[in-house]
C-alpha cells in the first residue's frame, strides 16, 4: 500500500466549506410503498427521506426507473405531498411508462426536492391548470387546504377524444379533476372561457400553469387589471439542478431563463 | 492487505488532483454542493465561460439518442464580470483544485479571458478549442493544428497551468494534441463531443440548432481511441480522459489508454452521485491492489 | 383505405432497389438465403471485394463495447477468382439488384476490379473508400477529397452505377461526397463506421489490431448527422443511409435526413431477420400513410 | 395509395431462385420448456421448431435473451438434444447469465441450426473433452448412445479451485461428468495424462474439444499414429452463420479459416 501523499492537496474533512446554494438535496434509491392507477394516471407515494420534510408547493423532484433499458435522464414531477413522499403523473413517454410500470417495493431513483415553492399567495387565488401540469397546481390546492385556505380552479380541459397515454384525454381530465375536487372549488372549462371566468371572480392572485396559449391571456388580463400572477412552467429537464443549462424558456427580459432555477416564476416576467 | 485509505492524488503537471474524477465541464454547477459534499471530487470545472453575453441556441438544447445524448447549448454567458462575482465564488474553498474553461471565437478572446482569470484563486485554465473561430469561416479551432497553436501560443503568456480540450471530430486527435504541446499546453483532456443530429418522431430535427454533441456511452469507443493515440503520440504528457465515462470499468479503460484521470459529463445527469460513486470504486480499487490511483495509468 | 402493397420500390439513380432497405457490406452473406428468401431485400451486397488474397486481421475481430460493435476484420480476401466463381454465383438470381463492393489500397486496384466485374450480373459498384491509400501513407481515400475524386474517376470509365460509401471520420463529410460526384459518382452510401477502441478487462486492447470501426446504434446519431450534411449539399444525388439502422424509426430517421434508402449492418447480428422485420415495417408505415416507399425521403 | 410499380424489379413470387447453400435455418422467438441449474450448469429444453428436426451431433445454434440490456451478440450453443430441442451451458459472462435467467415460458431468441455435425465416426472412439467445450461432446456421445454405439470419454478436469462462473471448476467439472456417465464410459483426468490414455486405449478415431496445448498434444499423437482425428472448435461467434467474418482459427495452410463453416474440423487442418 502506498502511504496516503496529501502534500498536493488538503484533506476534505479540514477544509471549511463554502455554503452551498440553498438547502441540502437528496440523491439516491428510494423503496416505492404504494401505486394506483386509474384513467391514465399513476399516483405513487415513496418512503420518505429526511430532505423531503418541507417541501413546498411548487417544487419537484427527478425521478428515474433502475430497470434495464431505461432513459438517461430522470424525469422531473411536482412532489405533491410528503406524507408520504408522493407524485401522481400522466403517461407520456419511454421515461413516464418505465416509472408506472414499477411495482410496490421496487427502487426508483430520486433527486429532490428541488425548485423554489410558491411564494405565499394570501386568501384570494384562482388556479388555471390543464392536464399536462396538473401536479404543481394540485401540490399548490393541497397545501392551501391543509392550512384551511380555499382555492378556486378552473381546469382547461382538453379536446376529448385526443389521446392522453393510454387514455382519452377527457377520461385523463375527469381522473384529474376528481384527484383536485377534495381540497378545491373547481369548475371546468375550455380555453376560450378563462378570461371570462376569470372577469367573474376577480381574484387577487392567479397562479397559472397551463399551454402558452391560455398564459398568455391570462397574463395580459392579471397585467390589465393589476392582478398578481404566478406561472408554474414546464420545460424538458434534463437535470434539474442547474448543471445542463437546456431547461430554458424565453422571458421578457429578452434572454433564457432557466426553468429549474423555478419552475414557479412571476408571471409578467415570461414570454409566452 | 492494508485497511489505510489508498493515495488517490494525481498529478497533472504543476497541478495535483484530489484523486481522478473531475467534471466535464458544461454538465456540473456548483449547486451540486446542496448534494454531496464538492471537497471529495478531484477538481471543480465550471461550465466553460466566454466573454459577453451569449443567449445560447434556443430551445430544444438537449435530446436522448443511440444511448447518449446530443446537446446543442450553445454556452450561453452571462459575461465575465457575472462569471466572476457569482459564479466563482460558488467554487471556491472547497479545498480541491479549481480548473476554469474558457472559449472565445478568436485567439485574442481567449487570451483576454485568461489574463481576466489570473489572480482568481484558480489552479488551471482548460482551453475549450472546439468553439467555433470566427476568423476562419468558424472552423472548429480542435480541428487544426495550426488553429489550436495559435490560441494556446496567444494565452501561454501567464503562469496559469493550460489544459487543452480537443474534439473527437478531428482527423488526426495527435497531430492536434502535438501542435497543443508545441504551443505550450501542459495537459489535454481528450475530448469533447462528436457531432450528430437527432430527428423528432415527427421527422423535424430534435435540436433546435440542427446539429449537436454527442456524449455518453456512444462516444466511449470514439474518445477512448483519441485518448489512447494522444497518448501514444505524446508519452509524457498529461492525459485527462473524457467521454462516456459512468462506471469503474469505463475509468480503468481510459487508463489504460493512457489518461492519468478522467473527466466525467453525462453520467452524472443519470445519477447525480456518479461521480462520487466513481471515487469510492477506484478507492476501493487501488485498497484491493494495494496500489495508488497514478499507478492505474499505462503509459507507453 | 386500399388494401393493395405500397410501392415499395425507390430509384437510386438507374437502379431501383426492390425495397428501400439492403445489406450493409461485411455483415451479410448469402447464407442468410437459408433463414428468408434473400428476393425480399432491396438489393443485395456481398463482403467488400480486395484483389488478391489477404489474410485480413488476426482475432479478435469483432468486440460489443458501448451499446454497439466494434470490428477489425481487415477484409480478409480469396482474390477475385474465388470472389467470381464461389461467392458471386450465389448472390445471383434472386430478382433483386447485385450490389458489388469493392476496395483497393491504390487508385489503380479500384478500376481493376471495377473492369473484371463488368459482365458479371452485377448491378452497380460500392466503392469502399475506407481503405487505407498505400500511395499516400496509408491515409484513408474517404478522409480526403482528391483522393476521393481520384478513386471515382479512376473508375468511372465503366457503364455500371458507381456507388461511392463515405467515412463519418471525414472532418468534412459534405466536401468529400462533393469530390465524388464530381468524379462521376452516381449515389452515395453515408456512411461507414467510426475508429474506436476498447479494452478487455485486463487492460489489452480487445482487438488484436487495437483500433477497429464502431457500428450499430452508438453511430446513428452521427452518421445520420453526415447523411443530413451530405443531402443538404447536393440535393439531386441519391444517398443511401447506413449506421445503426434497426428499427422502422431509425429508417425513418434517416429518410428525415434526406437518405432514398437503407443499408443494415449490426442489427442483422442481434437479429437475423431485421431486414425483413424492416422491410415490413416500412411497408405497413406506407400502406397506413397511403404513400409510397420513395416519398418517405425528405429532400431540400 | 401509390400503385404497385414493378417495372424495374421482378416481384419476388415469380423469380426462379437459386438454391441457397444449406438447409434451412430456423431464426426467431422460441419458448423455453424447462431450466434445471445446478453447480454452474445450466440445463434448457425448448418447444422444437420443425427445422430443428434431424440435427446432428456438432451442429449449434445461436441464442440470445430478449431482456432489455441484453449483449447485442448471440451466443453459439451446442446443441443437445432435439426431442425437445435442447441446450447445457456454464455461467461465463453476460450473455450466458442472462440466458440462464430466463423464466420457463419465456421466450429466447434463436438462430438454428447451424453449422456442420461428426461425420459419421465407426465404433471405436475416444471423446478427449475439458469443462469449456462439453456441449458438443454430449451431442456426440448422446447420439452414439442412441445409435447404440459405445464412446469412452478422457475428460480433462481444470484446476479444482479456479472459479468457473458462480462455482468453482471442480464442482462444475464433477457435475458435467455426471451429465456424460449414461452415455459414455467415462474417465476423468488431467491434461498431462491424456497421451497416457490414448496410448492405453488405441483408439481408431479421436474426437477432441480442449484447450490449445491439449489438442496440440492430441494432435501430434493422432499423426504419429495415423489415427483419424476431429476437433471440435470453439471461439467467439458474432453471426454464426459466416457473415461477420470473425470466428477465424488459423490452419495449418497458414491461413484463418472460420470456425462456423465447422465447428468440427479434421484434427490435422488445424494448427494449435
Ligand atoms: C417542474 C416540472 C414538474 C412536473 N411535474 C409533473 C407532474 O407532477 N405530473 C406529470 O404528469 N408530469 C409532470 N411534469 C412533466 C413530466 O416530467 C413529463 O411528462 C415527462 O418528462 C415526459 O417524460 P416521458 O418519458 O413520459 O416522455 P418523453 O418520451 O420523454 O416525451 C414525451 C413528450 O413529452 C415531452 N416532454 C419531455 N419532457 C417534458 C417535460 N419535462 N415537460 C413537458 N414536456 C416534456 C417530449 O418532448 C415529448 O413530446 C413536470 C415537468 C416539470 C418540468
Ligand atoms: C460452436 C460453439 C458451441 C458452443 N457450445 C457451448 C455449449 O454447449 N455450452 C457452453 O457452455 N458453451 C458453449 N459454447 C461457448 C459459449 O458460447 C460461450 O461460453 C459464450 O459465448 C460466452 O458468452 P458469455 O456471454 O457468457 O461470456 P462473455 O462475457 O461474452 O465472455 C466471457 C468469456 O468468454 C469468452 N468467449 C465469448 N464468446 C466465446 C465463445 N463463443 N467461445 C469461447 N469463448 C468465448 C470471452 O472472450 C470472455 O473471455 C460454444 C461455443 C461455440 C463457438
Ligand atoms: C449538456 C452539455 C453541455 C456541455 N457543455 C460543455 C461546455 O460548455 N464546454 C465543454 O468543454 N464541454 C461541454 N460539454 C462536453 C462535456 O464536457 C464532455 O466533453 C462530453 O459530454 C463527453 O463526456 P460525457 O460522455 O461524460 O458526457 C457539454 C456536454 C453536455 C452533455
Ligand atoms: C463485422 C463488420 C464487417 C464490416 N465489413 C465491411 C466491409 O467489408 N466493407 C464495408 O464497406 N463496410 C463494412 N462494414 C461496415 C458496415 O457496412 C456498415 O457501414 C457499418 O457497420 C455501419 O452500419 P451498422 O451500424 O448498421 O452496422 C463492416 C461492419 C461490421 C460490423
Ligand atoms: S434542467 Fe438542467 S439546467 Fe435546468
Ligand atoms: S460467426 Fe460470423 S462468420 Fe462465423
Amino acid at each position: 500500500m502506498t502511504a496516503v501523499d496529501t502534500s498536493g492537496t488538503t484533506p476534505a474533512t479540514n477544509t471549511p466549506r463554502p455554503a452551498p446554494s440553498g438547502p441540502p438535496v437528496f440523491a439516491g434509491d428510494v423503496t416505492v410503498r404504494s401505486i394506483t392507477e386509474g384513467s391514465g394516471v399513476t399516483v405513487m407515494t415513496f418512503d420518505t427521506p429526511h430532505a423531503f420534510d418541507g417541501t413546498r408547493a411548487g417544487q419537484f423532484m427527478m425521478v428515474s426507473s433502475n430497470r434495464d433499458g431505461a432513459p438517461l435522464l430522470a424525469r422531473p414531477m411536482s412532489i405533491i405531498g410528503t406524507e408520504p413522499l408522493e407524485i401522481a403523473f400522466g403517461y407520456q413517454g419511454e421515461g413516464t411508462r418505465l416509472i408506472a410500470a414499477a411495482e410496490p417495493g421496487e427502487k426508483l431513483h430520486l433527486l429532490g426536492p428541488l425548485g423554489d415553492p410558491f411564494p405565499p399567495l394570501g386568501p384570494e387565488v384562482t388556479v388555471v391548470v390543464e392536464g399536462a401540469h396538473f401536479g404543481t397546481m394540485l401540490a399548490l390546492c393541497r397545501e392551501r387546504h391543509a392550512a384551511g385556505e380555499a382555492t378556486r380552479v378552473l381546469f382547461v380541459t382538453r379536446a376529448p377524444e385526443q389521446p392522453a397515454g393510454p387514455v382519452t384525454a377527457g377520461e385523463q381530465d375527469a381522473a384529474l379533476m376528481a384527484m383536485f375536487e377534495p381540497y378545491a372549488d373547481l369548475t371546468a372549462l375550455n380555453g376560450d372561457a378563462v378570461i371570462e371566468a376569470l372577469e367573474a371572480r376577480h381574484p387577487g392572485v392567479v397562479a397559472a400553469g397551463a399551454f402558452d396559449h391560455v398564459m398568455a391571456r391570462v397574463q395580459a388580463w392579471c397585467e390589465a387589471g393589476g392582478v398578481t400572477g404566478y406561472a408554474a412552467l414546464q420545460v424538458a429537464m434534463p437535470c434539474g439542478i442547474g448543471a445542463c443549462k437546456s431547461c430554458i424558456k424565453k422571458f421578457r427580459d429578452d434572454r433564457y431563463h432557466l426553468v429549474c432555477d423555478g419552475p414557479i416564476f412571476p408571471l409578467e416576467e415570461v414570454a409566452f | 492487505m492494508s485497511a489505510s485509505m489508498p493515495d488517490l492524488t494525481v498529478p497533472i503537471g504543476s497541478v495535483t488532483l484530489r484523486n481522478p474524477v473531475i467534471p466535464a465541464s458544461g454538465t456540473f454547477a456548483a449547486s451540486y454542493g446542496r448534494v454531496y459534499d464538492l471537497g471529495r471530487l478531484g477538481g471543480l470545472v465550471p461550465k466553460t465561460l466566454m466573454p459577453g453575453y451569449r443567449p445560447g441556441h434556443p430551445p430544444n438544447r438537449l435530446t436522448e439518442t443511440g444511448g447518449g445524448l446530443l446537446n446543442a447549448v450553445g454556452i450561453p454567458s452571462d459575461g465575465v464580470e457575472a462569471f466572476l462575482d457569482e459564479t466563482l465564488p460558488a467554487y471556491k474553498g472547497w479545498g480541491t483544485p479549481l480548473i476554469v474553461s474558457i472559449s472565445a471565437d478568436t485567439a485574442a478572446g481567449f487570451a483576454e479571458l485568461v489574463r481576466t482569470l489570473e489572480g482568481q484563486g484558480v489552479d488551471a485554465i482548460e482551453l475549450n478549442l472546439s468553439c467555433p473561430n470566427l476568423e476562419e469561416g468558424g472552423r472548429s479551432f480542435a480541428l487544426d493544428t495550426a488553429m489550436t497553436a495559435e490560441v494556446v501560443a496567444a494565452c501561454r503568456d501567464t503562469a496559469l497551468p493550460l489544459w487543452a480540450k480537443l474534439s473527437p471530430n478531428a482527423e488526426d486527435v495527435a497531430a492536434i494534441a502535438s501542435a497543443a504541446v508545441e504551443a505550450g499546453a501542459d495537459a489535454l483532456i481528450v475530448a469533447n463531443t462528436l457531432t450528430g443530429i437527432a430527428f423528432r418522431r415527427d421527422g423535424r430535427p430534435a435540436l433546435a440548432n440542427v446539429t449537436g454533441g454527442l456524449s455518453g456511452t456512444p462516444l466511449k469507443p470514439v474518445n477512448l481511441r483519441c485518448t489512447y493515440q494522444v497518448a501514444q503520440a505524446l508519452p509524457k504528457v498529461p492525459v485527462i480522459g473524457c467521454g462516456g465515462i459512468a462506471t469503474l470499468q469505463d475509468a480503468l479503460d481510459y487508463m489504460a489508454a493512457g489518461a492519468s484521470a478522467v473527466a466525467v459529463g453525462s453520467a452524472t445527469f443519470t445519477r447525480p452521485l456518479a461521480m462520487i460513486h466513481l471515487i469510492d470504486a477506484i478507492a476501493t480499487h487501488c485498497t484491493t491492489k494495494g496500489i495508488a490511483a497514478r499507478d492505474l495509468t499505462r503509459r507507453a
